[in-house]
């Protein structure tokens, strides 16, 4: 069997502050832009692409999170092979749109606790002030000069995407960023 | 006959209290009709005008500023002088003005304060290492003083570096160009505009430019904030502006003003005697006669015209000092500002005969125009005077854009300051 | 550091961005018929404008797309955004 | 015992904690709360420091952050030492350590004070004049001299062991300065729902208010700071207010962008620094600001002004109101206005001598009556024009003025005094206006800058907006508020005030004296001793801008950036030119407002943080193996695998024979991976590659190289494709980035009717390469499912498999000229993937190799790596691969380029091999060649670019770009070294198995 091996990022507690890394899911990104490429895609994924931008959209164990007009990020628990495999059929396949397989692209880090925002305004020039009274919000945007996608699915509960080969530094820079809380 | 600068005058003028020091340059109303007319009161246009009148003989000229002599770049770079560069037509140019600045002190009669403490630039990766190598080769058969230093030579040259190899990005060694260094950037505006003064060139401060005129495709004259100037030939230094007057005259160059941004500390004593470049992590530094750590950051990537850039490319500068100078830490920074550097996409200068007959364009010098001062102003006052280029200048002329002979500093790593 | 008003995602940051130069200098569609002079012109040539200048950003950092900026490069001050393929504000 | 000056009770200070701490090696007694300055001048210290040019003693002067002179040297020599800190903003801390700069031996005797005597021969700007004669004398004895005498205070010498940290902020409204006015700004604005930040510098809110107890400044019917302190408890509990102690302002910004720094360790003593964050940035984004930074008040310019125990005035009424130290025991006060009474009045009731010298013939204020009353002698209509004393003010001379004012008259009158106390009037603080792009207006009237026209939201109110006394501070504060923030209503809207109205201004930029301005040393700029003669023998010389005369006399460039003694400058030269102070403009006010840490400013981004580290999942392995890694971008890299005392070289022919003998492995997961579909992905990869790509069958790879539009070598990789629409590109380590975001700008504005869509997988697959001639055994070992012949799987090919059920993707293709495999698998299991090859492999001596490796090999084959063999002035003409550049195709990004005349000469550079005569001889990568070394000067015909031992050919090879090249071959060339000349033949580029045999084998 081969082994899984991810970059060295262990649970983690701060003062109100928790971090998790949320490994292994499936994650999926999906580029399209004609309205059979929404209509299958919603379809397969039960979930209508959010088209507001920097909103997400969950049903049950799947998050569709809006990245740009024709570019979205899916994850969550629900999504198997089956599913990836019926939206590449369906989707690339046909040329709808695009659908690539990027589970192992990001690593998904959940940080939760009422010092979330407080760690992130450390290292990202984005305005947090509405977003943490919103949920089902995303931003992507800096963090520490490392690009991020930033998910706010719960009360002062984020789901941080960082690229994997960037984010044993990252995880570093937010450990180390947290000590100062 | 401007009176000479000497200990002696200075002695004799402090029996007087310095009341009867004469002026270092008039401050006259333009004429209606100038042999020649250089815009742009910096540096180079103020050595283009000495050289002018004292090379070519042509003293019925002037320079028009439309703000103070010395107020752009010339006043707001860090001063580094070298010559080592890449390619032959860069050296060529580089070394010329490099010695002309040898001398500059005695013979424009105003010291500049050229010290050639040296100035190493280091290396951080391996094709650091190979682009310094072949910069160091090329330098030693141009007849450059460049040497090639291993780590532990850099160390000794320069002991407050970190030299650790557990540093982000260690230094694997450098080059070492022994006659170069600095000199006091105002002084130059100075010195060239009291020499030029002095030979009957008129210096117009608070007069800008607001038009060209020409007939057909020559050139006629100035309008200008002080009323129109007659002349045939207009050589344009006006940097950061280059393309304002550009649009003016109906050409198009190949430039982009951007912000290009400097620091100081607050002054210390000696603890940096040379210059050290880093381009890798992007650090320049060396200190002033006033104890300040002189220090260069980058540019911005969009054109502005403000004298303003980001903080992120100051930070990212100070933060690559920090890495190369850990014990910098708890320095101060005093003061921070902006020029307006206008760059060619082959980060060479131009300086060059356009199309129209009679005008001339010496720009392009993004972050690294003032130690080409001297040289500048000579070679383009040759261009000017002869309506030809010099041997070392000809391989900057504006045809290159389209032929495609371009003079490629990028590659060479050998960029700025 | 700039308020960057990025068509598709808000106002952000300009450290998410990155610059691309003076806008609407179309790519030829038929280079191979241009003298070198004119493709030395689309290729070198600037207006390099001090005043109002239409230029091209990246949100580099967000949702990956470009954009054109209406900015008065002699105070920095943006005017108006807008998206490629749309026609630049006539005032 | 030296006298204890400190004279009165007060309330701001924490008199139970009592603390030492030292200053020139002796130890002193101060308070919590006490800044240095007010610590050591209770103890009656005031000799501070010596002026940077003439060496001259310097005391305090100010309470804040203009002081030009009590500037220490703080924390001894170790690693906490710090230079240039003002002794008038440092809090003390028990064990502190402050020490004089600038002289030698020591502060009361200095050596450099030979410069006072000799400064009639030194005026502005005299080194421009003179050191030239004899030249070499500049080099010898002038510069190093000039240099030796430079700086103030010490440079650390050893690394910080503190840290800094940094928060980004976002607020509504940002009020700046926590005064009077800015406390009601931020009351209001937190009442009006905005979410509210309030920054003071101070460790204690209230500015001068706090300490004012005079009966005459009343506030609905109680002493000013009574009802002041009061307001303060109230903000303390508003919800949307943040207030921040002990952060100043750094930087205004355009776009409200503003820098701010929290001080958290450096009043606090070296024990109590326990978590090290000694200073926070805030980066802060404010929708709206607002400007309270109030005004500083202007010394008066007399001869020597500038002895120690000349002080600002109001500061001297800060020391014995705030910290109760009385500066004297005998003080003369000296103004130009009805302020400085305040200060003569409060020293008066604490018992201390006071007396008057005002340049105004009389005023009315309630102010000079209470003085009067009080018995304080005033002489009015005379100036000071000289003062005694050489490490302390003794006394003063004054005389009566002529009546306009530029004269002096009658006789002098010695005053004995040990404090001068001057007041010139007050400057608003627009320093932060400024930086924020505004524009100034000249006021008059009393001759202020004010602010004018805004570039951002923002006001300035109170003294900075030029309001200076107390009813028009708090009515304008509040009505400038309301409109600012749209207030219809404020807590404040039936205040009462009543205080002192100003009477009688009066003016003189620089006071008259009996002596003419040549024998006299009024100081502007004290810290670099630029005195108002220099300011004029600048414009005798013809200097005229303000810019001009600064830089030629230095005057605003010390560590207080002017502060003090701009106006005075901007007032001289107006005067002397003739020209309207108005139209004259100011120097520009450039960032920071007061100096800021480089520490500071850099925040965590030292060290580990410095810049990004990105691994590749078979990092731990390499780690794990001793390989030394290679910086490439921000990637480490395995740049060789020692084994035992092996060092590079010995590594590097052992991992080179390896895989050519047997089987090599390499970490290849850095290279870019683009995924492409679309149903025009063919044709975009037509338009972005040299070459063409329509009839590319599925499932087979090419090579494809890629151009700026400049026709120069951009960069390149072998693309797959895997289906009808659907590419797999992958490219250089470097260029990933640039090359995903390139070619999304040709598909978003040059192309967007094709139909593709990029989605970069760079780290989503780990890739392991393996190669050598066991490659294929291996590959079998790991994929008995795969047939693995030349027939059903040639080179250049690529295959779907499964290795433990896990989806690989296997492209043969190879970059080192053996036969080999690519693996790609999802990332999570590179690590195991590579274990797995390795363990596969080991029967044939699998050897993991570095970058070094893969540079031989592919060196050795002949290909390129861009960046290395080109510099961005190569074309793919001039790296003889002419046939990679498609002549069919109508176009492609840089084919333009590509024709035009000087892209199109002969005799370019092109890449050539080098063979030296000596086999064993290795050329240096970045050498140059020649053909004739003796011709002057000397062309350089090219260099080498790569250079190797080749192990499999057992000799020395190199791979060059030469001038006309293709035409050299066989040809001999010179490489001339510093110490010898080397002889190389020039040969083709492909020095191993040019047929390809071994790819096939």
């Amino acid at each position: 069997m081969l082994n899984i091996n991810y970059p060295k990022i262990e649970k983690k507690e701060f003062p109100n502050l928790e971090l998790n890394l949320v490994e292994p899911i499936h994650k999926l990104n999906l580029r399209g832009k004609n309205r059979d490429f929404f209509t299958k895609a919603g379809k397969i994924l039960s979930i209508m692409l959010p088209t507001e931008s920097n909103t997400s959209a969950t049903i049950k164990n799947i998050s569709a999170l809006w990245l740009s007009p024709d570019e979205w990020l899916i994850y969550g628990k629900d999504i198997d092979k089956n599913l990836m495999l019926s939206l590449d059929s369906e989707i690339s396949k046909l040329n709808l749109g695009s659908v690539t397989d990027v589970s192992d692209q990001w690593v998904l880090i959940n940080m939760k606790g009422k010092n979330v925002f407080e760690v992130l305004s450390k290292g990202s020039p984005f305005d947090f002030n509405k977003f943490k009274n919103t949920k089902n919000v995303v931003v992507q945007t800096l963090l520490n000069h490392v690009d991020v996608i930033l998910h706010h699915n719960d009360t002062n509960n984020v789901d941080l995407f960082v690229r994997k080969s960037f984010s044993e530094h990252l995880w570093l820079w937010i450990n180390d960023s947290s000590s100062f809380l | 006959m401007k009176n000479n600068y000497s200990i002696f005058s200075l002695l004799k003028n402090s029996l007087s209290y310095h009341e009867n020091w004469q002026q270092a340059w008039r401050d006259p109303e333009p004429k209606k009709e100038y042999e020649a007319v250089i815009v742009g009161g910096g540096g180079h246009g103020l050595a283009t005008a000495f050289y002018l009148a004292k090379k070519h003989n042509m003293k019925n000229i002037a320079v028009v500023e439309k703000g103070w002599i010395g107020g752009g770049n010339t006043g707001r770079n860090t001063t580094i002088i070298r010559s080592n560069y890449l390619w032959d037509a860069s050296a060529g140019l580089y070394d010329h003005a490099l010695k002309l600045w040898e001398n500059l002190s005695q013979e424009i009669n105003y010291n500049v304060m050229f010290s050639q403490r040296g100035v190493m630039n280091l290396a951080h990766n391996l094709q650091d290492v190979r682009d310094l190598k072949r910069r160091t080769h090329a330098n030693r058969l141009n007849g450059i003083d460049a040497v090639w230093l291993s780590t532990e030579e850099v160390k000794k040259f320069c002991p407050i570096i970190n030299t650790s190899p557990d540093i982000r990005y260690p230094v694997l060694g450098g080059t070492l160009q022994r006659r170069a260094g600095t000199a006091r950037h105002d002084a130059v505006a100075w010195g060239y505009a009291r020499g030029a003064d002095a030979m009957g060139v008129d210096i117009i401060q608070n007069c800008e430019v607001k038009g060209i005129k020409r007939i057909n495709d020559a050139v006629e004259g100035l309008e200008t904030t002080k009323g129109f100037i007659k002349t045939k030939k207009i050589g344009v230094v006006a940097a950061g502006h280059s393309s304002v007057i550009a649009n003016m005259a109906g050409i198009r160059l190949p430039l982009e003003s951007k912000p290009l941004q400097a620091l100081v500390s607050e002054p210390v004593k000696p603890i940096i005697d040379t210059v050290v470049m880093s381009n890798a992590v992007h650090a320049y530094v060396s200190q002033s006669d006033k104890g300040e750590l002189v220090i260069g950051a980058g540019t911005d990537a969009y054109v502005s015209y403000t004298q303003r850039g980001s903080h992120d490319v100051v930070e990212g500068t100070l933060k690559a000092i920090l890495e190369l100078y850990p014990i910098f830490s708890r320095m101060k920074m005093l003061r921070q500002w902006g020029g307006i550097v206008d760059i060619c996409p082959d980060a060479s200068p131009i300086i060059s005969k356009t199309s129209i007959k009679g005008l001339y364009f010496n720009c392009g010098w993004g972050t690294g125009g003032f130690k080409a001062t001297p040289g500048s102003g000579d070679l383009f006052a040759h261009t000017i005077a002869n309506d030809e280029p010099h041997a070392l200048n000809a391989a900057f002329n504006i045809n290159r854009f389209v032929s495609g002979d371009l003079v490629d500093e990028h590659g060479a790593a050998a960029v700025a300051h | 550091m700039f308020i960057i008003t990025c068509p598709f995602c808000g106002e952000r940051d300009q450290s998410e961005f990155s610059a691309g130069g003076e806008a609407h200098i179309v790519r030829p569609k038929q280079p191979t018929e241009l003298s070198d002079d004119e493709w030395a012109d689309f290729l070198f040539m600037r207006k390099n404008i001090k005043g109002i200048q239409f230029e091209r950003w990246n949100h580099a950092h967000g949702c990956r797309k470009w954009f054109n900026v209406v900015r008065d490069t002699s105070n920095d001050k943006i005017y108006a955004v807008y998206k490629m393929g749309e026609k630049p504000p006539s005032n | 015992m030296s006298e204890n000056f400190r004279s009165t009770e007060t309330k701001f200070l924490d008199k139970t904690n009592r603390i030492s701490f030292k200053y020139n090696g002796k130890k002193y007694y101060g308070y919590k709360g006490d800044t240095l300055a007010s610590a050591l001048l209770s103890n009656g210290v005031h000799l501070i420091g010596r002026s940077f040019k003439y060496h001259r003693p310097r005391g305090i002067m100010t309470c804040g952050s203009e002081e030009p002179n009590a500037i220490v040297q703080i924390g001894g020599n170790g690693p906490f030492t710090e230079p240039n800190v003002r002794a008038t903003e440092q809090e003390i801390y028990e064990g502190l350590e402050a020490s004089s700069q600038n002289c030698w031996p020591n502060v009361k005797f200095d050596v450099g004070g030979i410069n006072n005597f000799i400064s009639p021969v030194i005026p502005a700007g005299f080194y421009y004049k003179t050191f030239m004669w004899p030249k070499k004398l500049w080099y010898s004895l002038y510069e190093p001299a000039i240099r030796m005498s430079a700086g103030l205070g010490k440079s650390p010498t050893q690394p910080d062991p503190e840290l800094y940290d940094h928060n980004y902020l976002h607020c509504d409204v940002l009020v700046v300065g926590g005064g009077i006015s800015g406390i009601i700004a931020a009351s209001i604005s937190a009442d009006n729902g905005n979410n509210t930040v309030l920054i003071d510098d101070k460790n204690s809110l209230g500015g001068s208010t706090i300490f004012q107890d005079d009966e005459n400044f009343k506030i609905d019917d109680e002493i000013s700071s009574v009802w002041l302190n009061n307001q303060i408890k109230n903000i303390k509990n508003k919800k949307n207010l943040i207030i921040k102690h002990r952060t100043s302002l750094a930087a205004y910004h355009s776009y409200n962008y503003l820098l701010a720094r929290e001080n958290l360790g450096d009043h606090k003593s070296l024990n109590e620094r326990s978590n090290k964050l000694r200073q926070r940035l805030w980066k802060i984004r404010a929708k709206k600001v607002i400007l309270a930074t109030g005004s500083i008040e202007r010394p008066l310019i007399f001869n020597n002004n500038d002895r120690p125990g000349v002080m600002l005035a109001n500061s001297v009424k800060k020391y014995i109101d705030y910290f109760g130290v009385r500066c004297g025991n005998k003080n003369v006060i000296f103004t130009n206005n009805d302020s400085a009474y305040e200060t003569a009045i409060s020293l008066n009731k604490k018992g201390i001598n006071v007396t008057i010298v005002d340049i105004r013939n009389y005023s009315s204020s309630i102010l000079v009556k209470n003085a009067k009353n009080a018995g304080i002698k005033i002489y009015w209509n005379h100036t000071v024009v000289d003062t005694k004393g050489y490490r302390r003010i003794k006394s003063i001379q004054i005389m009566e003025m002529s009546n306009d004012g530029t004269n002096v008259i009658g006789s002098k009158i010695n005053l004995v005094c040990d404090n001068l106390s001057i007041s010139g009037g007050w400057t608003p603080m627009v320093h932060l206006f400024t930086q924020s792009g505004g524009k100034l207006k000249f006021r008059d009237s009393d001759q202020v800058f004010l602010p004018n026209i805004a570039m951002s939201d923002q006001i300035s109110i109170g003294s900075c907006n030029g309001n200076f006394e107390l009813d028009d501070i708090i009515k304008n504060t509040i009505s400038d508020c309301k409109n600012f923030l749209s207030s219809s209503t404020t807590d404040f809207d039936l205040i009462k005030v009543s205080c002192p109205k100003q009477k009688e201004n009066k003016n003189i930029w620089l006071l008259p004296n009996d002596k003419p301005l040549g024998k006299t040393k009024p100081f502007l700029d004290f810290q670099n001793d630029s005195t108002a003669k220099d300011i004029k023998l600048a414009m005798r010389e013809g200097f005229r801008s303000i810019e001009h005369v600064k830089r030629y006399t230095t005057t605003g460039m010390g560590t207080d950036q002017g502060k003090l003694a701009n106006m005075h400058a901007l007032g001289i030269i107006s005067e002397t030119a003739g020209v309207k102070m108005g139209s004259l403009g100011t120097t520009t006010f450039r960032p920071p407002y007061t100096p800021l840490t480089f520490g500071t400013i850099v925040g965590r981004n030292v060290g580990t943080f410095f810049d990004i580290t990105r691994k590749t999942p078979m990092h731990a392995w390499h780690e794990n193996h001793k390989a030394k890694f290679e910086n490439v971008g921000q990637w480490k890299r395995a740049w060789f695998y020692p084994k035992g005392n092996e060092n590079m070289d010995q590594s590097v022919q052992r991992e080179s024979k390896a895989a050519r003998e047997s089987a090599g492995i390499l970490d290849a997961s850095t290279l870019g991976k683009i995924d492409i579909k679309g149903t025009d992905a063919s044709e975009f990869l037509n338009r972005v590659y040299t070459n063409a790509w329509s009839k590319l069958g599925i499932g087979k790879c090419r090579y494809g190289l890629m151009l700026n539009e400049d026709g120069m070598v951009y960069d390149d990789g072998v693309t797959t494709r895997l289906s009808e629409n659907h590419y797999l590109m992958t490219t250089t380590t470097g260029g990933a980035a640039n090359v995903l975001s390139k070619l999304e700008d040709y598909l978003q504005t040059e192309w967007p009717e094709l139909d593709v869509w990029l989605t970069s997988v760079t780290d989503h697959f780990a890739t392991a390469s393996v190669c050598g001639p066991n490659s294929k055994n291996i590959l079998k070992k790991l994929f008995p499912n795969i047939e693995f012949n030349d027939e059903t799987f040639p080179h250049m090919s690529f295959k779907n498999a499964e290795l433990d059920g896990i989806h690989c993707r296997i492209m043969r293709i190879s970059f080192t000229g053996e036969h080999s495999y690519e693996i790609n698998i999802e990332s999570k299991y590179g690590k195991s993937l590579w274990e797995k090859c390795m363990d596969a492999g080991k029967e044939f001596n699998i050897t993991p190799y570095g970058t070094e490796t893969m540079h031989l090999l592919r060196a050795e084959k002949g290909f390129i790596i861009v960046g290395q063999d080109t510099d961005g002035t190569m074309t793919p003409i001039d790296l003889q691969m002419d046939w990679i550049v498609s002549k069919k195709k109508y176009d492609f990004i840089g084919k333009r380029s590509l024709y035009r005349s000087d892209t199109m000469r002969e005799d370019r550079k092109q890449l050539v091999g080098l063979l030296t005569d000596n086999p064993s001889e290795i050329l240096e990568e970045g050498a140059q060649i020649v053909q004739d070394e003796k011709k002057q000067p000397i062309e350089m015909l090219g260099h080498v670019t790569s250079s190797y031992f080749s192990p499999n050919l057992n000799k020395s090879i190199a791979l060059a770009v030469v001038k006309n090249g293709k035409k050299l071959k066989g040809q001999k060339l010179l490489v001339p070294m510093k110490d010898k000349t080397i002889k190389v033949t020039v040969s083709d580029f492909i020095f191993f198995d040019s047929k390809n045999e071994r790819l096939n084998a």
